[in-house]
């Protein structure tokens, strides 16, 4: 068993605050958290903000439909930028999603026990994200009908993928990652399912709880077989987690473009999946404990922990950025040099120099304390994070593209407001899963919950 | 705590999971079945003609050449489909009043056009050149079928890029002697394989397996 | 008239009867030469055409039933072709003959030799002909103005044919009338006429080298003595008419010796890429620049000029130069060169220190090698003092030469015009018969055309499309093309060629010979025998005329009707007179557009979307203006009121205004502003309509070509330009590898400095064996005219896309000429590189595409598979040279029944979402391929060309075997100049470059430049 | 013994882990096999007091990951150089390199399925139905109390014998299970 009371003891130990605020027992950490879920009334807040992602959804569902009907002209891509919005956004989300198998395995195997409170939404977060980034790959195509093509089946032109392209990669390493991610959160949510089960009043309720949690009745043989699957999986995703990143980084570091073609791609995008990743929980981690009263279970360890995180990932990159310029110049290849002047200097220079603001020095408040200590503080940091993360793959894509290896070819690329619909468009419908979520699951895990509360009590018989 | 459901539905839930599972794989096969079936290729499917022409009875009974009519066949992209005229060669002499064949006249007479139905076509994209297939000895009925058995004329293979390149990924199998391309009753030997491979060497035919061979 | 033929797919079109011959056929016409006619006569869109008598095109059910079948077919394929090979069986029709022409074989293109005129002059062509529908031009070998060669106008003409906005029926003051109506009411209003002996009729023709339709006029003007003839042409040759008159007192035809001269003076010429002949001349001046080893010579060329030319920029010394100061400096060289009583000014302004001494010696050098050549927009004396030079220097008839002119009867075309509207306005017209001529547009706007036309009692107008004039005319009758009709032209040299028919008039148009027979009151008798009968009488002395006029057609030229060259005699005293006193003001320059000329090609997207030489311009005219004379007219010091590209001013001139964009343009005459002619037509078609500005509102009678005295001012708007190509300058990267004559000859290996021997490489090599198709440029032969892209575009079914996307850079062009400008803005060197499909062998594109779309060939092609592509846009990201073009929407035209027959069979029309880029034109040599597996013999060197190589005029392009050592294009590779692009990334590109060379006169190229 | 088709076995409810977890090996010190003990999460070494000792999911997942990653490679090597070879980019046919993303993905993907679907299969989910969710304060099993099953197939069960064993370890309650 991963979390035994002596490691969870050690953990405590060294932590600076509690991951849990005092005076909770199992029956009230199980009540707390399933009251957010079986409660009669649906709050103001939630219904608002559900209405207004679900207008952004059908905004996603115009331009999509229109995209269709009319062709990927509507946007603002051309030659020689092919590749616009529509792959920046693509690997923004798949970043952000990286942050949610990261807590709930790579923090798993190390026995994080403060991971518990968040890993839940964090990995449903991961699996909102997911879908919006698996919209674009497929809605970029000239011929999005076909994209079936990409996957290898029997077919009668007795045609294959291309297996050498990293789009292809790509397809695998998407779906793959979706489908593990789901099924990781889903054995996670079987007990807590049972609870809801056990818990729920109404009849339909109780059916539809029942059928999920395929009646779990926490067995301690099931228990045991339970922990072993979640620690292979946790062994399966850490892995994985990682190959996904670097495979969409291939995409690029596969490519002979000066400002794709770079070997340090893999670990910097990574490095960028975490820290982009991070921020985004915080950004929902920070509104939710608050609405739905969570400061005990949210607990501002918590949010300090994350704010470390976001600030070492930053440092990370930060220190790819740097490298990218210097192996630039130290290369001696003039379409190497040209490139980076280019980023600084040339037509997109404001977005590099805004990311660059975003990415590497905004954080850097997140080595005081006190601003660690204030939730304001630290939700401004990482809705600034959040949008660095995004000037950074707009940089990536459009400024290696415009302007490549032969003059006569160079241009500018202008995005139009279909490119900017279809993005505002994926935040709505990721808001949009994520208001379903928090109101009919779980959004914390109970039985970890209870396994916490658990530790405490060792904790104090301890003492 | 009460039972919320009833005993069946252990069953019930397993069945339904791994019913799931083994349904999708069987969609997935019937689809690949379903492309194979004459609704879908049209295979061994007769299509109305405005003239009751029949093969069987021209090239199977009578023994005319397939050049009479589909005469640029050797030289040209297409076979070509025969003129008015070439019917009359004949029908203005036999059968002259068989009501069968008053379009024919009625054509001739007033010059208008018999537009018959396509039978055998492939896609836009696809660019199939007839002659050098007979130049390098594929014989007709290697695609067309037992034309000479044909009444009403039907397409014999499906014409899949995957059919097509059967022959081209292993040409020994099909090809005859230029003599007998134009046989509607040639029927292949049994030493098949060493014939083919004795006239792949002789009239120098390579396995083209490459795009644009037929896309451009 | 069958010249060769070459084994085609069948267009999946049905196949027609040509029973309609004996209804449609009208009269005796040899029946064969009417082929085209009847395969149409019952092809489903044309059908449409025929009974679609209403011009304004009332939207026709059959045409919807083709589009709907035609859409069910692509969709079909793009949405199914994944799940099933091809999709169900669409339900098609076979229309096979009633009775089947001998030549026809479904399936297989025949080519008929012909010729195309431009300003009157013919260019020979073949026109390949599939199921008697004309899908492409090619030049014509046998032809002395072509060789084999075709331009950008030649090439665009099958365009102009299958346009579907030309008009459709006879129109009588806004209604439709009748072929025979128009008849009856033309010869009712002649025979008015026939008591005054015609005084008030008068015949509007373009430039008439013709000798039928001349022996048509001739014997109308017998009929009516007191009738006048009036030929005009807004981009006329008057000056260069005039010149001959004031040299040798008479009008001659001027014809150069490009492969005899060895130092060439321009004054302000474009004599390689505009102009009779051009095509000619580029072919023998490149042949004198092919340096294929330490002991080959170039010829040296000296351009002065006012407006950049690609002459210009082949030039080894360009001298910029107000385009109404090259008299004076013609008048220097003239007096440097010892001709006699040159009055004028010493030396030009503007010309560096010992340029024209320096000239002068190397032009004494070269005795009869040399040549002045004069531009058509200078005034007549600088042809006159160019005619004395190079008769001074000892160059006519061996450079240069004359003979009778080309013109049934040469005339001053603008005194003509003027004259034919004072007698207008002086009420003494009353019946005006216009053939072709658009005066409402393009006649000097002080004519005012625009308000006279209509006091004319009767008039009537034979045009293609109803444009400006037509709508102020009585009637208008539509005019069947080049390639509908029959008749002749006289190429540059004389050489006559009979223009036969490839397909019948898709609207009914009547040809001018038609025109003519019917106002000669010959309407019985059909085109072709007047064509026939009239060289039947040219050639009483042969027997067995019919052998004569089968090979005529065959060959596309008359036998010996090349005009012999003519004895001369200077006039003396030329240029004694002192010049005009030095004109003083911003001078402007009026120029044909380099894409469609005087405006007559503004409805033809191919010409629109042909970028411009040097500007790379689209679908838009500009004003140019050097830098230096862009800031001072910016009227202040600070860089922010300088006039920019795509600035809107506003031009005055001679009390007219009109709005313009202004092009700064790099190598422009500082104080002059060029503007071009053809564009801002108010009634052309949905292409051409409203594109760009007229600038024929502000010229004038007086200056047709250069005037003084311009006045611009800035209007404070934008107005948004389509260039193909932003970045001017090779950012210290080497596309280009230049050097001069001297440098090669000490480092003949210059262009192959960084080549390493054998790149490393992760993988085991790939065996090509077998034929490997590859390509050579000549980048020293290359002019950058832009023919080769035009051909590509025919050839290749590429479609048009129109300004907006051309803007954001989604042009389809598989093959691009770039331009680089090296040194200062202000008199820079210019330099052209086509660039294609470079077919690597490592090739980026083809490893990211996640289905295989693009893949290579056993032979070496870089295979691009529509059908397959889903459209992930990876490889054209991949490309390092950028050649790659995506269907960003539906850019193929899938509505328009008329172009369904223009394009070629053998190469998909691309739909939406796709990829596309140059593809070595393998239809052709899987065509050849064919061929020599059936006879069982080798592909033969040169069998297989390709679109851009066959209308090259300078054979810049080759294109063969590169396993095959004796092969010309292993050759070119084998030569030290020849160069890959970007080298160093190792995609080993089957196409490469041979680096260009200049040849600078050593004393100028010391002199510093102003 | 008739006991077995009118009941299922005994329940005994407990008030926290560590009784649990007593009673558990207590009962099975005395010799009882047929019995489980139920939590509301997982507490260290229960499955083992109640007899358990190694689960083979391991095994399963490891079995899977290599035939995923076997059968992965295979596809790409059949695709690009047997069924189909075409040079692309003047790579070889078998460009195993390239070909080592999707192998790695598809081992995973096998690996996770199993254990997920392993999880489920070896502890008989789902079942909706089962006889312990008869006894009236099971629902607490989820919240915060702590069970213990002795099965009626329990050679040594006996229900008279058997309750009274239970009440020995002090539970809160003992019920009877219907089937």
């Amino acid at each position: 068993m991963a979390d035994s009371p002596s490691d969870k003891l050690a953990a405590a130990e060294f932590a600076s605050a509690p991951i849990l605020g005092p005076g909770y027992n199992y029956a009230s950490v199980t009540d707390k958290i399933s009251a957010i879920v079986l409660a009669r009334r649906t709050p103001k807040w939630w219904i608002v903000g559900f209405l207004v992602s679900f207008a952004l959804v059908m905004l996603l569902m115009v331009s999509v439909t229109y995209l269709v009907v009319a062709g990927v002209g509507i946007w603002g891509i051309q030659i020689p930028v092919g590749w616009g919005f529509a792959i920046i956004n693509f690997v923004w989300w798949i970043g952000i999603g990286h942050a949610g198998t990261l807590i709930s395995a790579i923090l798993l195997l190390l026995r994080q026990t403060w991971r518990t409170s968040i890993n839940r939404f964090a990995e449903a977060m991961t699996l909102f994200a997911v879908s919006c980034a698996g919209i674009f790959p497929l809605i970029h195509m000239g011929r999005p009908w076909l994209a079936y093509w990409l996957f290898p089946y029997p077919d009668t032109m007795k045609m294959w993928p291309n297996f050498r392209s990293p789009l292809v990669w790509d397809a695998f390493a998407v779906s793959t990652y979706a489908t593990v991610s789901l099924l990781f959160w889903f054995i996670g949510l079987i007990p807590d399912l049972a609870t809801l089960r056990d818990r729920a009043k109404n009849r339909p309720a109780k059916l539809i709880y029942g059928l999920l949690a395929m009646g779990w009745r926490g067995s301690a043989v099931h228990w045991e077989r339970h922990e072993t699957a979640s620690l292979l999986l946790a062994g399966l995703a850490t892995p994985l987690v990682l190959s996904v990143h670097t495979i969409v980084s291939f995409d690029f570091a596969f490519a002979i473009v000066p400002g794709w073609h770079a070997t340090i791609f893999p670990p910097y995008f990574v490095a960028g999946a975490i820290y982009a990743g991070f921020a985004m929980v915080l950004t929902l981690s920070i509104p939710i404990r608050k609405l739905f009263h969570l400061e005990d279970f949210i607990t501002m360890r918590h949010l300090d922990n994350m704010g470390k995180v976001l600030l070492a990932t930053a440092l990370i990159v930060g220190y790819g950025y740097m490298m990218e310029a210097f192996s630039a110049f130290y290369s001696g290849n003039q379409y190497e040099r040209f490139m980076i002047l280019n980023r600084m200097t040339g037509p997109y220079a404001p977005m590099y120099w805004l990311l660059i603001a975003c990415n590497i020095v905004t954080p850097q408040f997140l080595w005081f304390r006190k601003v660690r200590a204030k939730v304001g503080a630290l939700f401004a940091i990482a809705m600034v994070v959040n949008l660095g993360m995004w000037l950074e793959r707009f940089v990536i894509v459009v400024t290696s593209l415009h302007r490549d290896f032969l003059p006569s070819s160079w241009g500018t690329y202008y995005p139009t407001r279909w490119d900017i619909f279809t993005f505002v468009g994926t935040i709505g419908l990721f808001l949009f899963l994520v208001f379903l979520f928090i109101r009919y699951l779980p959004l914390i895990s109970i039985f970890e919950m209870r396994t916490l509360v658990a530790s405490e009590e060792e904790k104090k018989a301890v003492n | 705590m009460a039972q919320i459901f009833h005993r069946s539905t252990n069953t019930i839930s397993r069945v339904s999971i791994y019913g799931a599972v083994i349904l999708i794989a069987v969609l997935g096969y019937a689809v690949d079945v379903v492309n194979q079936t004459s609704y879908v290729t049209e295979v061994h499917n007769a299509r109305p003609q405005p003239v009751l022409f029949s093969h069987k009875h021209h090239v199977g009974e009578l023994g005319l050449d397939c050049r009479y009519c589909h005469s640029s066949v050797e030289d040209s992209s297409s076979a070509g489909m025969p003129p008015t005229q070439t019917c009359m060669a004949c029908h203005s002499q036999i059968w002259t009043s068989a009501a069968i064949l008053e379009p024919v006249r009625a054509s001739y007479r007033d010059s208008t056009p018999i537009s018959w139905t396509r039978v055998n076509a492939v896609p836009d994209f696809v660019y199939f050149n007839h002659s050098i297939h007979v130049a390098k000895g594929v014989g007709c009925t290697t695609c067309h079928g037992p034309i000479a058995e044909m009444n009403i004329t039907w397409r014999e293979e499906s014409l899949y890029m995957r059919w097509c390149l059967e022959c081209h990924n292993a040409p020994e199998k099909y090809l005859r002697p230029r003599s007998e391309v134009f046989n509607a009753f040639y029927k292949p030997p049994s030493d098949q394989e060493a014939l083919g491979k004795r006239l792949m060497a002789e009239y120098k035919v390579q396995k083209l397996t490459t795009c644009t061979t037929c896309h451009r | 008239m069958e010249f060769m033929d070459s084994d085609r797919k069948n267009t999946g079109q049905p196949d027609v009867d040509n029973s309609a011959l004996r209804k449609a056929a009208s009269g005796g016409e040899t029946p064969r030469f009417w082929r085209g006619f009847d395969e149409l006569a019952d092809t489903p869109e044309f059908r449409n055409h025929k009974e679609n008598e209403f011009p304004h095109g009332a939207n026709d059910p059959d045409a919807k039933l083709d589009r709907r079948d035609l859409l069910k077919v692509m969709a079909a394929s793009a949405a199914f072709a994944g799940l099933s090979g091809c999709t169900k069986l669409p339900n098609q029709k076979i229309v096979p003959y009633v009775r089947q022409p001998e030549q026809i074989i479904p399936g297989k293109a025949l080519f008929y030799a012909t010729a195309v005129t431009l300003g009157g002059v013919a260019t020979g062509v073949l026109v390949e002909s599939h199921m008697a529908r004309p899908t492409k031009i090619e030049g014509n070998p046998d032809h002395p103005g072509s060789l084999g060669a075709t331009d950008a106008f030649s090439q665009a003409s099958i365009l102009g044919l299958y346009d579907p906005d030309r008009s459709q029926a006879e129109i009588h003051d806004g209604r439709i009338g009748s072929w025979a109506e128009f008849q009856e009411e033309l010869s009712t209003a002649l025979g008015a006429e026939k008591g005054n002996n015609g005084s008030g009729v008068r015949l509007l023709t373009p430039t008439v080298t013709s000798p039928t339709l001349g022996d048509q006029i001739n014997t109308f003007l017998k009929a009516y003595p007191s009738a006048k003839w009036v030929q005009y042409e807004s981009a006329t040759r008057d000056n260069i008419r005039e010149g001959a008159k004031l040299a040798f007192g008479e009008y001659l035809n001027t014809v150069y010796r490009m492969d005899q001269a060895d130092v060439i003076l321009t004054l302000d010429s474009d004599f390689l890429t505009s102009g009779p002949g051009c095509l000619r001349y580029a072919r023998d001046f490149a042949r004198k620049r092919r340096v294929e080893g330490p002991e080959s010579k170039m010829n040296r060329l000296y351009a002065v000029e006012c407006t950049p030319t690609n002459t210009g920029a082949m030039a080894d010394h360009r001298l910029r130069m107000r385009a109404s100061d090259i008299e004076g400096l013609a008048r220097a060289v003239a007096r440097e060169l010892g001709v006699s009583t040159v009055a004028g000014p010493v030396a030009p302004p503007n010309v560096p220190a010992g340029w024209i001494p320096a000239l002068a010696r190397d032009l004494k050098q070269h005795p009869g090698a040399s040549l002045i050549v004069a531009g058509d927009q200078q005034p007549p004396i600088v042809h006159a003092l160019a005619h004395a030079i190079n008769q001074a220097l000892g160059n006519t008839d061996k450079t240069v030469y004359f003979t009778a002119p080309l013109e049934v009867s040469p005339a001053n075309q603008w005194e003509g015009i003027s004259q034919l509207a004072a007698d207008i306005r002086a009420r003494s017209v009353t019946t005006l018969l216009i053939l072709g001529c658009n005066p409402v547009y393009d006649a000097p706007v002080d004519l005012g055309f625009k308000e006279i036309l209509p006091k004319v009692a009767f008039s009537a107008r034979l045009g293609l499309s109803e444009d400006e004039t037509s709508a102020l005319c009585h009637w208008h009758i539509p005019q069947a093309h080049e390639l509908e009709s029959w008749g002749d032209a006289r190429g540059y040299d004389g050489t006559a060629s009979v223009i036969q028919p490839l397909i019948a008039p898709l609207y009914g148009g009547k040809s001018e010979v038609d025109f003519l027979a019917v106002i000669n009151g010959q309407s019985a008798k059909p085109s072709h025998d007047f064509v026939h009968d009239y060289w039947q009488a040219q050639r009483a002395g042969v027997e067995r005329f019919d052998v004569f006029w089968e090979k005529t057609l065959r060959d596309g030229v008359v036998d010996g009707t090349a005009l012999p060259p003519k004895q001369v005699s200077l006039k003396p005293g030329i240029g004694a007179e002192p010049p005009a006193t030095e004109a003083q003001g911003l001078e402007i320059v009026f120029r044909p557009d380099h894409t469609i000329w005087d405006g007559r090609f503004s409805n033809n997207g191919w010409l629109q979307e042909l970028p411009k030489p040097l500007t790379l311009l689209t679908w838009d005219s500009v004003a140019m203006v050097s830098p230096k004379t862009a800031q001072r007219l910016g009227g202040s010091s600070r860089p922010a009121d300088y006039l920019k590209s795509e600035d809107a001013v506003e031009l005055k001139y001679k009390g007219r205004t009109i709005v313009a964009p202004v092009w700064v343009m790099p190598g422009h005459a500082d104080e002059s502003v060029t503007v071009f002619l053809g564009y801002g037509r108010r009634r052309s078609g949905r292409v051409g309509t409203g594109a760009g500005f007229d600038a024929g509102w502000i010229r004038p009678l007086a200056t047709p070509w250069i005037g003084t005295g311009l006045e611009i001012r800035k209007t404070g708007d934008r107005w948004a330009l389509a260039t193909t190509q932003t970045q001017s300058t090779m950012e210290g990267r080497e596309p280009i590898r230049i050097a001069t004559l001297d440098e090669y000859l000490k480092n003949p290996k210059f262009a192959q400095a960084e080549a390493e021997e054998n790149p490393l490489s992760l993988y085991p090599e790939v065996k090509y064996e077998g034929n490997q198709w590859g390509m050579a440029i000549d980048l020293n032969a290359c002019t950058g005219c832009g023919g080769c892209v035009v051909a590509c575009q025919a050839e290749n079914n590429i479609a048009v896309v129109g300004k907006k996307e051309v803007m954001i850079g989604r042009h389809m062009h598989w093959i691009r000429i770039d331009r680089y400008y090296e040194g200062g803005v202000d008199d820079p060197s210019t330099y052209h590189e086509p660039v294609l499909c470079m077919h690597c062998e490592n090739a980026p594109c083809e490893v990211v595409c996640p289905v295989a779309a693009t893949v290579h060939s056993p032979e070496g092609l870089n295979e691009m598979v529509y059908n397959r592509c889903v459209g992930t846009r990876y490889c054209s990201n991949n490309c390092p040279y950028k050649v790659r073009r995506f269907n960003f929407y539906l850019y193929s035209d899938w509505d328009t029944p008329s172009l369904f027959g223009m394009r070629n069979p053998n190469v998909s029309v691309r739909s939406r979402g796709v990829m596309e880029k140059c593809s070595y034109c393998v239809q052709r040599i899987n065509a050849v391929k064919i061929d020599a597996e059936r006879q069982d013999r080798p592909i033969r060197d040169g069998e297989i060309v390709t679109a851009c190589q066959q209308s090259c005029p300078s054979e810049a392009i080759v294109f063969g075997n590169i396993n095959d050592p004796d092969s010309r294009v292993s050759k070119l590779k084998a030569m030290n100049r020849n160069y890959k692009l970007l080298e160093e990334l190792n995609t080993r590109p089957r196409t490469t470059y041979l680096a260009k060379l200049r040849n600078p006169n050593p004393e100028i190229e010391k002199t510093p430049a102003v | 013994m008739k006991q077995q088709e009118t009941i299922y076995g005994l329940m005994a409810e407990f008030a926290t882990p560590e009784q649990l977890l007593e009673a558990a090996r207590h009962t099975h010190e005395a010799g009882y096999r047929r019995i489980d003990a139920f939590a509301p999460f997982p507490i260290e070494g229960l499955a083992h007091a109640v007899g358990f000792h190694r689960t083979r999911l391991p095994l399963v997942v490891l079995v899977a990951g290599i035939i995923g990653g076997c059968s992965g490679f295979f596809l790409q090597y059949y695709a690009a150089a047997v069924s189909y070879p075409v040079n692309v980019g003047g790579r070889p046919l078998n460009s195993w390199p390239a070909f080592i993303p999707v192998t790695f993905e598809i081992t995973i993907l096998f690996a996770a399925a199993a254990a997920v679907f392993g999880m489920l299969a070896m502890n008989g989910l789902p079942t909706p139905y089962h006889p312990v969710f008869n006894v009236p304060r099971f629902a607490l099993a989820s919240r915060d109390r702590f069970f213990l099953c002795i099965k009626a197939l329990d050679p040594m069960f006996d229900v008279e014998q058997t309750r009274k064993f239970l009440h020995t370890l002090s539970p809160r309650e003992v019920t009877e299970i219907e089937p």
